[in-house]
């Protein structure tokens, strides 16, 4: 089940879907884009993955943007995402509201969309408003395609992200075993073929990859990390991290398992299920606004998985992860997890990142009694 | 461009003393960075000879090179060394060494060996990155802290900056503590920013009451790197401190300890005096192998 | 001066603007409770309503630090940086973060002490993120708000519910504010204030509009001094309508008599955000070549006042504003009556507005400039964003446009001043324009 | 008439002599710091000497570049935009565009029909020092720099970062610590360096069409303009002698000044 091969052919996966059922693919980029809503209207919602490329073009359009965002634009203007044919932006980050804008300044064929999801989630009144913006999100939709998008049909977009959502929880909790099964890289990789493919159809191969894991002999017992920060769009730093004896188990990343934590609780007013999930779901920095939940649910997560330290690995420019750096930071301390903060741009140099997670795990080792043998006694 | 000026001197030093042989237990350390190449032999946790080379193109020739300069001329040869030890950048080209082990350990051990015992922050100003390390009291590293990515080359930068303005890279240093009055430091986010600006502080008093001396020139720029590494050492102070507060002894290695433009301004900032050793402070990685090495081979 | 075309005199109401603006600098320091950033709406004035409450805002405290003492703004943003917050955090937050935990401020004083938080909506997302560092300092109690913006045509529906969503937030502000802190809201007070706002902000717009006559009765500079008094700077709202009326007349009579900012006006450029406040010279560097500054939507009140109508005048935006003497008897008519019927504002954005990379070609129509001058800050994304493409937008439309690039505004690090001066040569000699003294 | 030209580039100074539009003498050396006045003065008398002439018949001395307020005895100064326009347009007539990649700035001009510029773009500071990182690579690699990147090596095109110089040369470094031959190497830091600077190249609203000239240091180095030339898609006109194009340019900028 090779799922970073299928996350790397994106392209031609997306452009056989449109052959394959004549319907249309709207990209999006932040993880908080109602895709069932799209789904129901027989759309592909597919997430912009940047990758790293030589970028000659992207200075011109944008200054001071975080290199994913440059990368986005690069990637539209050179052509490589033409069988798209829609592009929403949600309200979020505002380098990927400018890239969003000088994609669809240079792309005016494509159907665009600006959906505002409130960045003060809490509130009495944020539910009511998500709502009226996913009802117009709807209409749009429906005069876009010319389908009308049914009750039913979003009870059945629902209930296939629902089931979409318990496998990808199944395969997570996997990794609260001592020895996982899993690898962090695998992981992740299987997470960002799934933002990218029918979800209908990644439904079997997750349920074929879940029977291969329970078939499959446990992993080695090395140093459980946590990976917290910027969005992710490859697994470089996971395998890094394996290559270096180590193990990210849990991660606090949007596209991570924030991207899937809860599911949509069915009700009678479909639209208000949906706002009420995405105003739920565990929050990336800016929408996580009044009283900071974001602190609390990454201990959780550390406590879950019973991780030994925290890489903390933030975008270059990205303003909004910077701004929780303290809060992060003043948790992990108090609570006694070791963290190391790192910046990283789209590449992951080789040299440079293992210097630092080499020393990492070497500081977590001495202090990780459960490799000391002690542990492994109790479980043979 | 030349480049007598930013070259700094190479050094090689062993203390030929003929009682090697019963000396106890001989290791070595080779710390390849990205612009210095350090090797360092300890007979029975002394030092006996250490070499200090420019890395060049090539990463395994150096450390070879650096480790038979480190061996003297006393007769001792590689297969009298009961462990060898690599680290820093280049650890993985290192064809004669038995362990590696990554470059903040070393620099903590080693540390402790040229400062005392009293060391417990560990600013390592290499040609690439800045590493600010806390040990415990004991040998382990409690926290550390590397530099952002966009002050990524401070120390390699000094060295284009000494060959473009003609000033020798160890009199930059000295030459910066003669100005009066410390003028506001340039760009501090990135060298590129740092060396642009200083090359145009020559000249132009447009604004300036008078042109800055080449004293100033030099404190503005030294003082912009001394408040980058401020930046990364200060993250590993408490977070709830007002101002930074150092934990215990503070001690400089890598090549930009040596530059008083620095270390002076980043002592006077925290309000502490460093500690200083007799050996030179680029040797602290490869000392630290050689000792981790020894450490290794009794525990196995 | 050589190349001098119109009369220039200093203006009257200077004096009276230093004296706001020292006498609310001075409120911060001895007042019992310390609001945070603390407007639920641009204008509205707390200190009407809560009268025992001072405002310290970030934006001032971290704007004016470089300027007024660059040594201390530097400790300030090494304080902050050691916490985490590098330099992709803007330079208003991190002068005034760092600043809040090293305990005083830029003149030696000691740190407003907040006792809550409210900070107002702004386009930019770093200001959604402000007020949690109060409570990174000390945890204090933080009501939010939530700026809505959408693109397109104005669309009622949306528009209904994402003023419910802010007006709520407004309201709620108000009562947990009254209820934590047992201060009675005077809701005539607040009345009161609802209609001041209007009025204020209609004096400004009279001063923009009086901008676009050649001369210029003012430069940027003059209105750096005045454009936050009654708006960021709390100084009580008798005296902002009194001020602004008295600037309105004064600036009002300039335009009559041709007295102009800068004598040898020949060359008007505009700008696109806050410039670098601790170097404030370029203008006047400027000036040497005839070129006088007009500002940019950020000190125009971040708004987007006039428009050009289709008979080709200039005039007021026309933007749907509810009936100026509508009848408010509760609070929540005077939150709905401030907030306003446009769910966009304050910057009322039309489909290809202010965020976008278009705003300013209007902006620039509307002030006849001839060239405009983009700060591409390297953090403080709500200035920055877009501002590249609109530069461009801006040539296409044949203006020349020069982009510098500097750290935010409130921020020394990364602006060359000589490399920013050598770029205004530059761009003059590329125009062909001399230094009026080497003529 | 004759002219005089200083370019105080970051690393190198550069004078030339021009008679009636012809370069008669030219010379150069490293620019330095403080000792910059003297510097010039030295390339000066050295590039007189070239032209056999002596300094009084010179009529106008100009000098651009970031040392221009370092040249005492220049009579005029003029920024590198305005320099690189008219040498450009002086060495090759008939040129629409011209580009120099200098030691630190990279620049880009369109020049106007009726006015020496229409639109001009200077290098952000995320693509400062292409040419200074070169040299480093090229010093460090044990190369010389005119041959640096020559040969046919291969790369994979994001082996080297072409986010800004500082971390292409620590990705340099990173290569050649996992073995990659220094030709390889080479090869990759050229491609970054050429993608770095194309994105100033493609920063004018004007369409750049084929008459683009470039001048500058880097200009020697054959890998680099052919990588240049890939990445921005445009055949460059490079003048003889291009490194000393903003000198002449200088000259040429001082007799306009004489005229007025």
């Amino acid at each position: 089940m090779n799922f970073r091969q299928m996350a790397a052919d994106r392209h031609t996966y997306a452009a056989d879907w449109k052959a394959r059922t004549g319907g249309k693919v709207a990209d999006y980029f932040e993880p908080y884009f109602p895709e069932e809503i799209a789904y129901a209207a027989g759309i592909l919602p597919v997430r912009v993955l940047a990758e790293h490329e030589p970028d000659v073009i992207s200075d011109k359009w944008i200054y001071g943007a975080c290199f994913p965002a440059r990368d986005m634009i690069n990637q539209f203007l050179r052509g490589r995402m033409d069988y798209m044919d829609g592009l929403v932006n949600v309200e979020g980050c505002q380098w990927i509201f400018n890239a969003y804008e000088v994609i669809t300044n240079n792309k005016p064929a494509l159907f665009r969309h600006y959906l505002f999801l409130p960045d003060y989630t809490d509130s009495t009144t944020s539910k009511d408003v998500l709502r009226s913006e996913l009802a117009v999100f709807r209409e749009r939709l429906e005069a876009w395609t010319g389908r009308d998008i049914t009750d039913e049909k979003l009870d059945h977009a629902i209930a296939v992200y629902n089931e979409n959502r318990l496998l990808l929880r199944r395969i997570c909790e996997l990794r609260r075993a001592d020895r996982p099964v899993l690898t962090g890289s695998e992981y992740m990789d299987m997470l960002l073929a799934n933002q990218v493919m029918d979800k209908a159809e990644m439904n079997g191969l997750l349920e074929q990859f879940l029977r291969e894991l329970e078939g499959r002999q446990p992993g080695r017992d090395t140093i459980r990390l946590m990976l917290i920060g910027s969005e992710t769009w490859n697994s470089d730093l996971e395998r890094l991290v394996e290559s270096l004896g180590g193990n990210v188990v849990v991660d606090e990343l949007d596209n991570g398992t924030s991207y899937f934590w809860n599911p949509v609780y069915p009700q009678k007013d479909r639209l208000m299920a949906l706002a009420l999930r995405y105003l739920g779901r565990p929050h990336n920095p800016v929408k996580d606004n009044n009283w900071r939940r974001r602190p609390e649910h990454i201990f959780e997560l550390a406590e879950d998985y019973h991780v030994d330290g925290a890489i903390i690995s933030k975008q270059i420019y990205c303003h909004l992860h910077g701004t929780d750096n303290y809060a992060v930071w003043r948790l992990l301390r108090e609570r006694h997890i070791p963290f190391h903060y790192m910046e990283r741009d789209m590449s992951v140099p080789e040299e440079e990142t293992a210097l630092r997670l080499e020393a990492f795990l070497n500081q977590v080792r001495a202090g990780a009694t459960r490799l000391a043998g002690w542990h492994r006694k109790a479980v043979l | 461009m030349d480049h007598k000026y930013g070259r700094w001197p190479e050094d090689v030093w062993s203390s030929h003393s003929a009682g090697w042989r019963q000396a106890g237990k001989i290791t070595a350390g080779i710390d390849v960075g990205t612009t210095s190449t350090q090797a360092a032999v300890l007979c029975g946790g002394a030092l006996y000879g250490y070499a200090n080379l420019h890395t060049g193109a090539d990463f395994g020739a150096a450390a070879g090179r650096a480790l038979d300069l480190a061996l003297g001329d006393s007769g001792m040869t590689r297969a009298d060394l009961a462990a060898v030890c690599g680290t820093g950048f280049g650890k993985r080209n290192i064809a004669c060494a038995d362990s590696t082990m990554d470059e903040v350990h070393c620099h903590a051990r080693g540390a402790r060996f040229l400062f005392g015992a009293g060391v417990r922050t560990v600013a390592d100003l290499g040609g690439q990155t800045v590493k600010a390390i806390r040990l415990y009291d004991w040998n382990r590293v409690r926290d550390f802290m590397i530099n952002d990515k966009c002050a990524t080359g401070e120390g390699r930068s000094l060295e284009v900056l000494c060959d473009l303005l003609h000033i020798s890279i160890t009199e930059i240093g000295p030459k910066s503590l003669e100005a009066e009055r410390d003028p506001e430091p340039v760009s501090t986010t990135c060298w590129a920013y740092a060396n642009a600006e200083t090359l145009g502080l020559f000249g132009r008093p447009e604004f300036k009451a008078e042109p800055l001396t080449e004293a100033e020139i030099y404190a503005s720029h030294l003082f912009a790197y001394a408040w980058r590494i401020l930046g990364v050492i200060g993250r590993l102070s408490p977070l709830d401190a007002g101002e930074i507060q150092i934990d215990g002894g503070l001690a400089f290695t890598g090549g930009l300890a040596k530059n008083p433009g620095i270390t002076r301004r980043i002592e006077r900032e925290l309000g502490v005096t460093a500690l200083t050793s007799r050996w030179d402070p680029m040797l602290a990685g490869a000392i630290g192998a050689a000792l981790l090495a020894a450490e290794q081979e009794a525990g196995e | 001066m050589k190349g001098q075309r119109w009369e220039t005199r200093p203006l009257d109401c200077w004096q009276l603007a230093k004296e706001l603006r020292r006498s609310y600098d001075n409120s911060l320091a001895d007042s019992s409770i310390v609001l945070g950033n603390g407007t639920t709406n641009f204008y509205v004035d707390w200190q009407v309503a809560f009268p025992a409450i001072v405002v310290a805002e970030d934006n001032p405290i971290g704007a004016m630090m470089a300027q007024q003492n660059e040594a201390f703004a530097r400790k300030a943003r090494l304080a902050s940086e050691v916490r985490g917050w590098g330099r992709e955090i803007c330079g208003y937050h991190n002068n005034c973060w760092g600043a809040q935990f090293l305990g005083r401020t830029a003149d030696g004083k000691p740190f407003p002490e907040r006792q809550f938080t409210v900070p107002f909506p702004c386009v930019c997302d770093s200001h959604i993120k402000r007020g949690q560092q109060c409570r990174d300092y000390k945890p204090i109690a933080r009501w939010t708000n939530d700026f809505t913006m959408y693109i397109g045509e104005r669309d009622e529906k949306r528009e209904e519910a994402m003023l419910d969503h802010r007006n709520f937030n407004t309201l709620k502000q108000l009562n947990e504010i009254e209820s934590v802190f047992g201060q009675r809201l005077d809701d005539g007070k607040l009345f009161e204030l609802a209609r001041n706002c209007r009025l204020l902000k209609q004096y400004m717009t009279n001063v923009s509009y009086f901008m676009t006559f050649t001369p210029s009765p003012l430069s940027v500079k003059d209105l750096y001094s005045f454009f936050q008094l009654g708006g960021l700077a709390k100084i009580g709202p008798e005296k902002a309508v009194h001020f602004w009326k008295t600037l309105r007349d004064e600036v009002e009579w300039r335009v009559q008599n041709q007295i102009a900012a800068v004598g040898s006006e020949r060359f008007r450029w505009i700008e696109a955000h806050p410039p670098s406040w601790h170097f404030l010279k370029y203008y006047r560097y400027m000036e040497k070549y005839g070129a006088v500054c007009l500002g940019s939507q950020y000190t125009h009140f971040s708004q987007s006042q006039l428009e050009r109508k289709p008979d080709g005048s200039i005039g007021e935006r026309s933007y749907p504003v509810y009936d100026p003497d509508m009848e408010l008897t509760t609070r929540e008519d005077a939150v709905r009556f401030m907030t306003g019927p446009d769910a966009r504002a304050p910057h009322h954005f039309k489909i290809d507005e202010y965020l976008r990379p278009y705003a300013l070609n209007e902006f620039a129509d509307v002030f006849h400039a001839d060239g405009a001058m983009f700060g591409l800050w390297r953090s403080g994304v709500g200035c920055a964003v877009t501002r590249k493409e609109q530069a461009m937008r801006l040539r296409q439309a044949g203006y020349s446009v020069m982009c510098y690039e500097g750290s935010q505004p409130g921020d020394r690090v990364d602006l060359d001043e000589k490399r920013l001066i050598d770029q205004l040569d530059t761009w003059m000699e590329s125009l062909g324009l001399e230094k009026l003294e080497d003529v | 008439m004759i002219l005089a030209g200083i370019d105080m580039g970051i690393e190198a100074t550069k004078a030339v002599v021009l008679r009636d539009g012809a370069i008669i003498g030219r010379a150069k050396a490293s620019t330095g710091g403080t000792d910059r006045p003297i510097q010039a003065r030295q390339t000066y008398d050295a590039a007189l000497a070239a032209a056999g002439i002596a300094a009084i018949e010179v009529e106008a001395v100009s000098a651009t570049g970031i040392g221009k307020y370092d040249v005492p005895f220049a009579g005029r100064r003029v920024t590198e935009v305005i320099a690189a326009a008219h040498g450009a347009g002086h060495l090759c007539p008939g040129a629409t565009a011209v580009m120099s990649v200098g030691a630190g700035e990279t620049l880009i001009a369109a020049l106007g029909a009726d006015r020496l510029i229409d639109e001009y773009a200077l290098s952000q500071k995320c693509i400062a020092g292409v040419g200074l990182f070169l040299r480093t690579m090229a010093d460090r690699l044990g190369i010389p720099l005119d041959l640096f990147g020559d040969g046919e090596a291969a790369c994979v095109p994001t082996a080297v970062s072409d986010g800004c110089m500082v971390f292409a040369e620590l990705d340099a470094l990173s290569m050649l610590n996992r073995g990659a031959e220094p030709q390889t190497v080479a090869a990759a830091c050229i491609r970054a360096a050429a993608v770095r600077a194309a994105n100033t190249g493609f920063d004018l609203t004007v369409p750049n069409d084929t008459r683009t000239v470039l001048i500058g240091g880097t200009a020697k180095n054959r890998a680099f303009v052919r990588a240049l030339e890939a990445a921005m898609g445009i055949a460059f006109i490079i003048p003889a002698g291009a490194e000393y194009a903003g000198a002449v340019g200088a000259a040429i900028s001082g007799a306009k000044g004489l005229r007025k």
